[in-house]
């Protein structure tokens, strides 16, 4: 595997990823985008306010990305994570995933967005029209 | 001795980092850390759950706690 | 779900997808991109060279979308294929699906791009240094 | 009544679409057209599968064909 592309970043620019991506020994690439939707629980979302702790962010997301190029032949990873304030329909997080066959890109690249969520230090506060809530905080 | 607050936490105490000598007593471990800041903020209880790092690193309560060490509470991740 | 985008097209820009697939109803967005590697059976290829019944395809590709709207709960789709001669690395299909969650769109992603390869019809020949083979043809 | 040709089809008949009249007798069916095909063009028979579209649908051999009919070759698929 080449050496994967880890950031965390005011803003994503959803049309690089593929350029990154782009590899002679893959014949397929798989990305997945989160976005901000208006909606959440049946109530409208105004945004979503990201926080991260950095180094250790970077330091879990590496991790991810091993144990995804153990359990797969993966050839280029991108993993993006953006933070700060973001409106509906703008891009938070960023996973991608070249191999030679798209069987490892879709598994490794669903495998990496359900692992970050469980395990990498990013927190994220949705604000309504009047509070604002961080995110699983509560049972 | 510095404790790094994220998320909820940081609202909790009302700052982003704390320091040691705000606690009780000088925590020689992370479980002693947790059971500090579960007396010196009752709203730590009633979160989903709460991890410590050390020095970036997920650390269980046996890790004992030095001088130098960062150390961050990490509320119920959210990231994605 | 919106009215689709299905394209047979000369050439595809895979920086548009997203644009395309943007939705302030989405939480995801999945894109599986085939691209052309550079081996084929441990032999280099050279490159691919696809043909396609132009007006079948389309049919069929809307097809495969409806039945995934019926599987999965989606937002928007976006499903593209190349003709003509392409090289290493340039993208021959982009399949990209935006829902609220992120499970319908890996899962509506993987199986409209799995389905795409069994009922459309497209063919890929490859061609080596010195030869050229239509895919599957044979047994 | 013209048969449209695609991928290797079109290799082993040399051109890109066939004319009823190129075959021993009209078929009536897709079955007597593949059939029709594999007598004309030994070739055929040792291509993994072919299917045959009517109109833009694949076809199963029962189906008969009419004049207007838009009748295409379908060798194996590989899209992708």
């Amino acid at each position: 595997m080449n050496e994967p592309i880890i950031e965390i970043v005011e803003n994503i620019d959803t049309a690089k990823v593929y350029t990154e991506l782009s590899d002679s020994k893959s014949g397929g690439i798989c990305v997945f985008v989160g976005t901000v939707r208006d909606f959440t629980n049946n109530e409208p979302v105004i945004s979503l306010e990201f926080e991260a702790y950095k180094s250790m962010a970077i330091k879990e997301m590496a991790k991810i990305i091993d144990q995804a190029a153990e359990k797969w032949p993966l050839n280029r990873v991108v993993m993006r994570h953006a933070v700060g304030l973001k409106k509906v329909k703008e891009p938070v997080v960023v996973i991608g995933v070249s191999s030679a066959h798209r069987e490892a890109c879709f598994e490794a690249c669903r495998y990496m967005i359900d692992t970050l969520k469980e395990t990498v230090p990013i927190w994220k506060k949705e604000m309504f029209k009047d509070k604002s809530v961080w995110v699983s905080a509560h049972p | 001795m510095e404790i790094i607050l994220f998320g909820i936490t940081k609202d909790i105490v009302g700052k982003s980092s704390l320091n040691v000598s705000d606690l009780n007593q000088k925590p020689r471990s992370v479980g002693e850390l947790i059971s500090s800041l579960n007396a010196a903020y009752p709203e730590f209880t009633k979160l989903s759950s709460f991890a410590v790092a050390v020095n970036g690193e997920y650390a269980s309560q046996e890790v004992d706690l030095k001088e130098n060490d960062e150390i961050a509470i990490i509320p119920p991740v959210s990231g994605g």
